[in-house]
């Protein structure tokens, strides 16, 4: 654990686990060692892997911000065997966790510029850690627009971020849903028309998304026809990974290992197998 | 540097003297394969056998199944045992110049970033003796790989069969630290120098097997969504993992734990992009499709590889195409691609 | 290590209409059976898995019984017919690879035969001491430990 | 059953067969042949004239051959539906091909000898299988006479004789002279408890109805005799075993505890030779007349019917219920149940009582339109299956079946799919499949594996 | 033989009635061919039959999901037929072009056989009952007997079950079952403990490549039971144990399937000797049961089906 040893994750612990709807749950998580806190850093979009010793290790983004550091949080869809297993956490339980690994949100690129969330389901997970990244340091960009879509009222994911969000007057929050329900007042309808209903300018602008691989295809002709280039619209790819460090090779695709040479790409860089493979 | 020599019959008598001070491997069947085990005087006979071993040099340094750690839930919660390679030097003798060759591209990779400490301490440890083929097989195509079945520069020490004799030539600071206290060895002439050579050449041209890599990574990505093409070369192909676990270039791997909560191991085993539970996730699956994984195998050898780390992830050793059950061959596929 | 006296530890997959409902009756009748044997209730014979029998064999038990109804007697018309037929290869498999035969034993209990539940599973057991411990997949990576 | 016809949810098939049954619980696809009986339901009004004129004389089935009926008939006065039926075998029109004297005489031009069967196909929501025994055929007695004797009858012969409505119209007369008897045995166990003529079950009926029978003749003909010879009495329900000792005490009926070893013919009387175990004596009986106490047996093609149901039955051919104390009238196939005799030889209240509680199971089955199930119940991840149907092979109850979807790109995929309502939830589709894609919930592998590795450790 | 195939196999792409034709092409290694699977006219010229056409292309049907051509030997046709049997293959959906063999040569025998390694060998060519080998510039002969595969020299059934061509005449089945069982027999007379010790060396080498299960006939799941995770049967890592559960219960999932077609053994990169354990469950399956896979296409599946009278001497 001390050593040098890139496999050997940090002991964590949980803090506190939020249900946020019927299949994802976000955990907060500490350092056990106060030491190895002080040393740690990472920056929106990173991502780590997360050990159930016995079960084995899966990978999720630090879906809080870097400008928060009192503990770190990850949300989680329960699909598998792992995933499973981290459904079963509770506060003081402890997991593994190795890294910052991969790269993140180009800060760079987007200082200064109007910016454009989208995000679908649990992938508004990345794109939070930059949110609140942003409005830590809001003089920093211009306007920004949050779009979140999920398939009904109770898909909605980070309902108490979205609250704060929507009273806050730091960013302009859209919220919809594909199907409402009796209780449901607000926006209904798919992200890509909602998008285009709301129409930002491409000006100036970076559209960032992630969100499940149907709604990134149509989101991505959305924002062609609302003129945004390639070069102009940043993703976060999700792909199967073990070692999270560019060497088991299963997140290999064309010339980039998603792990290691992302997982934040534009879609400039992307776009030859993105159709191919996603 | 001066090369030294040693009659085939000493060669017992020098694996003694040196098993004496660490471990030394030499290529060997009694297990129904070929595969490197220690040195013992029973199987000592590979000089006369020996082509190549089945499976690869990597399976020495990156084997098939290692512990990574210990963990054990305790009263104070986990705690984690790191679990290393043993410190033990070892010397293995009969290392093809294909393998130390991809023994030193997939180091490339577990150097890179971040260090892989499993593999570079094994690493670290070895002393490889090099044996150059004077009859190279039917499935070699090394010469088209920027290599030559009797060079090499990535051992630490280089031999040659001459007939009865071993010329043993000094390629490394270490190499040439084992060869200074080697015994029973005697000095070498330049004529046995020369005669190397021309042995080497002669290997060289008996290769028949050939590719052309000229603008291969080019071609390789004008051609990635060529479904047609990946699904014909890929129609035969069975989806087993036999051409990655006999590559010594292949290096993908996974990571499990031992199914117990309290006190298990983590371990890391080598996995292959033929399998499609490689890419599976639970909602989807990139590469289900059989073309795909296929064309993931070439792409990443011949594309990834080179772009990233200027060499093609691929020695020519011929493995892939001779232990295949239905004989998907790689040169086929590669010289397809050129021709497209 | 050698101090305490080694005793078998056994599985017993027994289907929940017969053969569970005689070893509770073998217990209601107060019928000693050791208590070395441990109990996975399954609803039929036929639902057993030979990997259920390899597994636990892999994990160092000692012995595994599977007993279900005796033929005709299916709750579910046909299950046992079905599994007498796997257990038939899974034997001669087993024995074929060096697996003791003593250590997987198939039985046929009725819900009314709790003495003869009783009886299996003692002579079961007693099987099983005689071969000794299960050493077959002792896993030499964690001796050391 | 009057009231029971005049019911409208109730439709009445007589003469009917069900051929084929598919489907499951609550959606049963039910073929059913109603055989041509050459009259016109609907338009017959009952009068009778055609059976009253009809030429041609059989022996009645109902009348136990004791009496006649005609080629046109209706089986016993109180038939429902009241409509009379053509036997094909006997009918002149059949065999000759002329008479036609029912047709001529049909007021309301009810009879049609081209008639056919129909076929009938519909769905239902449960089955309720009520039907009932065969008498078990005495004559494999050779030792009561095989059936050479005309004055050794069977119990039910003996009813029709007792009956008003009977051949005899109630007057108790032998059949061989028609005198009145005097002495008569009933001989008990006869095709009951016989291991040797394969039937070891007691047909529990046949005590009582002896016994009843006993004191009706006592009754009927005040001078009669009755000597009973029987193995044990079995008086096991309400009032019986008192109603068995008035038998003995008020009506002076004899019991003999032992079995008769032979019958034979001396002048007009019949010897009836047995043992008398309590005494331990040999005892020869004068008799008048013989009554047997012929057992129950399961209806002769209640095997075929059991494979067109798919329900088990035991070795004799009586249905198998889904278990013997927690669910006696439930079969293994859910929606079908059983009443009567056809499951085991039952006496009247327990028919009744079975019958009210197969009605009532079938009434709470529709009372709802969903139904609550066991949860134990096998699923298939159709996304890994591969469907090689081995699970459809061994599956008791042919609950899994082939499905055919539309995926969302418009193609169409066929696919296995577990009908829940049917499963049982044995698991023999569980450890059949070999790529582990299905899964007995509450039974899973993982809960199972769980288990395991808990008690290994 | 070849010309009548090339012939038949051209006819049948002419005229509509199959997508691909599977066959035999040659290898690009010597002494090998290589499967050759098609719907172009013109590479029918590649096609070929001889001695050394080991594999069983009877899983291809499965994953061409079209209307197949297909070429096979006696042993492949029985795992056609169990396909059949299993509902993977539509027998209306192939045409069987049946290849009379006479055993499939084991290069590795006859490398054993004269000591010398597939490279040194120039030539193999039969003449009657023997093979003349031409190594180095010598020439050896060798018995064809004594260089075809230890399945081969047990065949029961040389000519194709089930065909639709028969390429050349039926061959009367000289199975020398001795021979074939050979190490069957030698295992068997063991001791169990020194069988378990074999077992567990030969599943040490094991390297978890499933060659063995892909290519397999029998093994067509779309999910093989040791790539399910909940629960972790087998751990996927290769350990001897692990290796050898997960051989044991593919073993017993092949049982009543497997017709000894040896590909199995054959594909093993590592030398574990595979057939023993599978051609061993094809005798006890027939001892059992009275069942021999592919024999039948109408016949029950054994481990679908039983019987009342189905052994059970063995249960107490």
């Amino acid at each position: 654990m001390e050593g040098d040893n890139v496999y050997i994750p940090h002991v964590m612990k949980i803090e506190k686990v939020i249900q946020e709807t019927g299949n994802i749950k976000t955990f907060h998580f500490n350092f056990k060692d106060q030491s190895q806190k002080d040393k740690f850093t990472f920056k929106s979009g990173q991502f780590a892997e997360y050990s159930i010793f016995g079960e084995g290790e899966a990978t999720f983004c630090v879906s809080s911000s870097p400008t928060r550091m009192d503990h770190l949080e990850f949300s989680v869809m329960k699909a598998g065997k792992v995933t499973a297993a981290i459904h079963e956490l509770q506060e003081g339980d402890e997991i593994g966790f190795r890294g910052p690994y991969g790269n993140w949100f180009p800060l760079d690129l987007l200082q200064g510029k109007n910016l454009v969330f989208v995000g679908g389901g649990i992938g508004l997970a990345p794109l939070r850690s930059l949110i609140w990244n942003v409005i830590d340091n809001r003089d920093s960009y211009g306007d920004v627009i949050v779009l979140y879509g999920a398939r009904s009222p109770a898909d909605l994911s980070f309902k108490y971020d979205l609250e704060a969000w929507d009273k806050g007057d730091a960013i302009d929050m859209y919220t919809t849903v594909d199907r409402g329900d009796d209780a449901w007042t607000g926006r209904v309808g798919l992200i890509p028309p909602v998008l285009e209903e709301i129409g930002p300018s491409a000006q100036d602008t970076v559209a960032i998304t992630c969100g499940p691989p149907i709604m990134i295809k149509f989101t991505l002709q959305s924002l062609a026809k609302l003129g945004f280039t390639p070069e102009q619209i940043v993703t976060t790819l999700e792909m199967k990974m073990k070692c999270g460090i560019g060497k088991c090779g299963r997140c290999n695709i064309g010339n980039i290992y998603v792990c290691k040479d992302g997982p934040v790409f534009t879609y400039a860089q992307i776009q030859n197998f993105l159709s191919d493979e996603f | 540097m001066g090369n030294k020599k040693i009659k085939k019959d000493q060669l017992n008598t020098l694996f003694n003297e040196l098993s004496k001070d660490c471990s030394v491997l030499v290529p060997t069947r009694s297990k129904g394969y070929i595969g490197f085990d220690l040195w013992d005087e029973n199987n000592g006979d590979f000089i006369g056998w020996y082509k190549n071993t089945t499976i690869p040099l990597k399976a020495n340094f990156f084997p098939k199944v290692e512990d990574m750690f210990r963990f054990n839930k305790g009263e104070g919660g986990y705690e984690i045992k790191e679990i290393l390679p043993e410190e033990e030097s070892q010397i293995i003798f009969g290392v093809r110049p294909c393998d130390a060759r991809a023994l030193k591209i997939i180091g490339t990779l577990f150097a890179d970033t971040y260090k892989d400490p499993y593999f570079l301490k094994r690493r670290e440890n070895a002393i490889l003796i090099g044996l150059g083929c004077n009859e190279p097989c039917d499935t070699c195509f090394c010469a088209s790989m920027g290599a030559s079945p009797g060079e090499s520069q990535d051992v630490d020490l280089l031999c040659t069969d001459m007939g009865d004799e071993l010329l043993f030539e000094t390629v490394s600071k270490k190499g040439e630290d084992l060869l200074s206290n080697m015994r029973g060895l005697s000095d070498s002439s330049d004529g046995d120098s020369s005669k190397a050579k021309e042995l080497r050449e002669a290997a060289n041209n008996k290769i028949q097997r050939k590719i052309d890599t000229s603008n291969l990574k080019e071609k390789m990505r004008a051609n990635f969504e060529n479904r047609e093409y990946w699904e014909n070369v890929s129609m035969k192909c069975m989806s087993c993992g036999i051409c990655t676990y006999v590559c010594p270039t292949c290096h993908c791997f996974d990571i499990h734990d031992e199914n117990n909560k309290k006190d298990g191991l983590r371990v890391r085993n080598w996995d292959s992009c033929k399998f499609p539970l490689f890419t599976r996730m639970p909602m989807e699956n990139p590469r289900h499709e059989k073309w795909r994984r296929v064309r993931q195998r070439y792409h990443h050898k011949f594309e990834y590889y080179d772009m990233n780390f200027g060499v093609i992830a691929c020695t020519g050793c011929g493995r892939c195409i001779r232990e295949c059950p239905v004989n998907v061959d790689v040169t086929q596929i590669i010289t397809g691609i050129q021709s497209l | 290590m050698e101090e305490t006296k080694w005793e078998p530890k056994v599985v017993g997959f027994l289907c929940h209409w017969c053969s569970y409902a005689g070893a509770d009756l073998s217990g209601s009748a107060r019928l000693e059976y050791p208590h070395n044997i441990r109990i996975i209730r399954i609803p039929c014979s036929g639902r057993v898995d030979p990997m259920f029998i390899l597994r636990a064999l892999q994990n160092g038990v000692d012995g595994v019984i599977v007993s279900g109804c005796h033929p005709g007697d299916c709750h579910y018309q046909s299950g046992n017919f079905h599994a007498r037929r796997k257990f038939a290869v899974i034997r001669r498999l087993l024995d074929y690879v060096g697996i003791e035969p003593e250590r997987v034993q198939f039985s046929w209990v009725a819900a009314s035969e709790g003495p003869k539940m009783a009886q299996v599973i003692n002579e079961f057991v007693e099987g099983v001491r005689k071969v000794g411990p299960n050493r077959l997949f002792k896993d030499e990576r964690r001796d050391g430990e | 059953m009057v009231e029971s016809s005049q019911n409208e949810n109730i439709e009445i098939l007589t003469y009917s067969e069900v051929e084929e049954v598919g489907g499951y619980i609550g959606n049963f696809d039910v073929k059913i042949r109603k055989k041509a009986r050459f009259v016109d339901i609907d338009k017959c009004t009952g009068c009778g004239t055609c059976y009253q004129k009809c030429p041609v004389k059989v022996p009645s089935e109902f009348d136990m051959e004791m009496g006649m009926r005609k080629a046109i008939y209706v089986p016993f006065p109180q038939a429902v539906p009241n409509v009379p039926v053509i036997d094909k075998e006997h009918c002149r029109m059949f065999t000759k091909g002329k008479c036609s004297i029912c047709q001529k005489l049909c007021q309301a031009d009810a009879v049609d000898y081209e008639q056919k069967d129909e076929i009938i196909e519909d769905r239902f929501g449960a089955i309720v299988v009520a039907t009932g025994y065969d008498l078990f055929d005495a004559s494999v007695y050779g030792e009561y006479g095989g059936g050479r004797f005309k004055d050794v009858i069977t119990g039910l012969q003996l009813e029709r004789l007792i009956s008003p409505a009977g051949p005899t119209g109630g007057h108790i007369k032998r059949p061989s002279d028609g005198k009145e008897p005097k002495n008569v045995v009933f001989i008990q166990c006869v095709g009951s408890r016989d291991i040797e003529k394969g039937v070891p079950y007691c047909s529990n009926v046949c005590c009582m109805y002896t016994a009843k029978q006993a004191v009706l003749l006592k009754e009927h003909l005040p001078e009669v005799q009755t000597n009973i010879f029987y193995m044990d009495i079995r008086s096991a329900g309400k009032n019986y075993e008192q109603f068995v000792q008035r038998t003995m005490e008020q009506y002076g009926a004899l019991y003999i505890r032992g079995r008769v070893s032979k019958i034979y013919q001396r002048g007009d009387k019949l010897i009836v030779k047995g043992a008398d175990t309590l005494v331990g004596i040999q005892v020869e009986v004068e008799a008048d007349m013989v009554v047997l106490a012929t057992g129950i047996t399961p209806r002769h093609d209640s095997k075929n019917l059991a494979g067109i149901l798919s329900i088990p039955y035991d070795q004799f051919g009586f249905f198998t219920e889904l278990h013997p104390k927690l669910a006696p009238i439930e079969t293994v196939t859910s929606g079908i149940f059983l009443t009567g005799a056809c499951q085991a030889p039952k006496d009247i209240p327990d028919t009744v009582a079975s019958a009210s509680g197969a009605a009532a199971k079938v009434a709470s089955l529709f009372s709802s339109d969903e139904m609550s199930m066991e949860p134990l119940v096998s699923t298939i991840d159709t996304a890994v299956c591969s469907m090689c149907k081995a699970c459809v092979e061994v599956c008791p109850y042919g609950a899994i079946q082939e499905e055919e979807i539309t995926l969302r790109d418009g193609t169409k995929k066929k696919q296995l799919i577990v009908l829940e309502s049917v499963c049982h939830g044995c698991g023999a589709c569980v450890s059949t499949c070999r790529s582990s894609c299905i899964m007995l919930r509450g039974m899973t592998d993982e809960q199972i594996f769980d288990e395991l590795m808990a008690v290994a450790q | 033989m070849e010309n009548r195939l090339k012939e038949e196999a051209g006819k049948l792409l002419k005229e509509g009635k199959v997508d691909y034709i599977v066959g035999y092409g040659k290898g690009s290694v010597k002494f090998r061919t290589s499967p050759l699977i098609t719907n172009k006219e013109e590479e029918l010229e590649n096609l070929v039959i001889n001695p050394f056409i080991a594999n069983n292309l009877s899983r291809y049907p499965i994953e061409l999901k079209a209307r197949v051509g297909i070429v096979v030997k006696g042993c492949d046709s029985r795992s056609l037929i169990s396909l059949i049997q299993d509902k993977k293959v539509n027998r209306e959906d192939v045409v069987i072009l049946g290849v009379p063999c006479e055993g499939v040569v084991d290069i590795k025998k006859i490398e054993k056989h004269i000591g010398k390694d597939i490279d040194q060998i120039e030539e193999i060519k039969r003449e009657g009952e023997n093979l003349t080998i031409q190594a180095n510039g010598s020439n050896q002969t060798l018995s064809f007997k004594d260089a075809i595969f230890d399945k081969c020299l047990g065949c029961e059934y040389p000519t194709p079950l089930e065909y639709d061509v028969l390429l050349g005449t039926e061959i009367s089945p000289k199975p020398d079952m001795e021979k074939s069982l050979m190490r069957i027999k030698e295992l068997e007379n063991m001791d169990a403990t020194d069988r378990w010790s074999y077992w567990r060396e030969e599943f040490s080498k094991c390297i978890r490549c499933y060659g063995c299960k892909n290519v397999c006939p029998a093994c067509f799941c779309e999910r093989c039971f040791i790539d399910v995770n909940i629960p972790q049967w087998v751990n996927t890592y290769a350990t001897w144990q692990d290796n050898l559960v997960f051989q044991l219960i593919r073993t017993l999932h092949v049982a009543g399937r497997c017709s000894d077609c040896g590909e199995c053994e054959r594909a093993c990169p590592v030398g574990i000797p595979l057939r023993s354990l599978q051609r061993k469950m094809v005798e006890e399956v027939k001892d059992l049961f009275d069942y021999e896979a592919g024999v039948d296409k109408d016949a029950l599946p054994v481990f679908t089906h039983y019987e009342d009278t189905d052994p059970e001497e063995f249960i107490k």
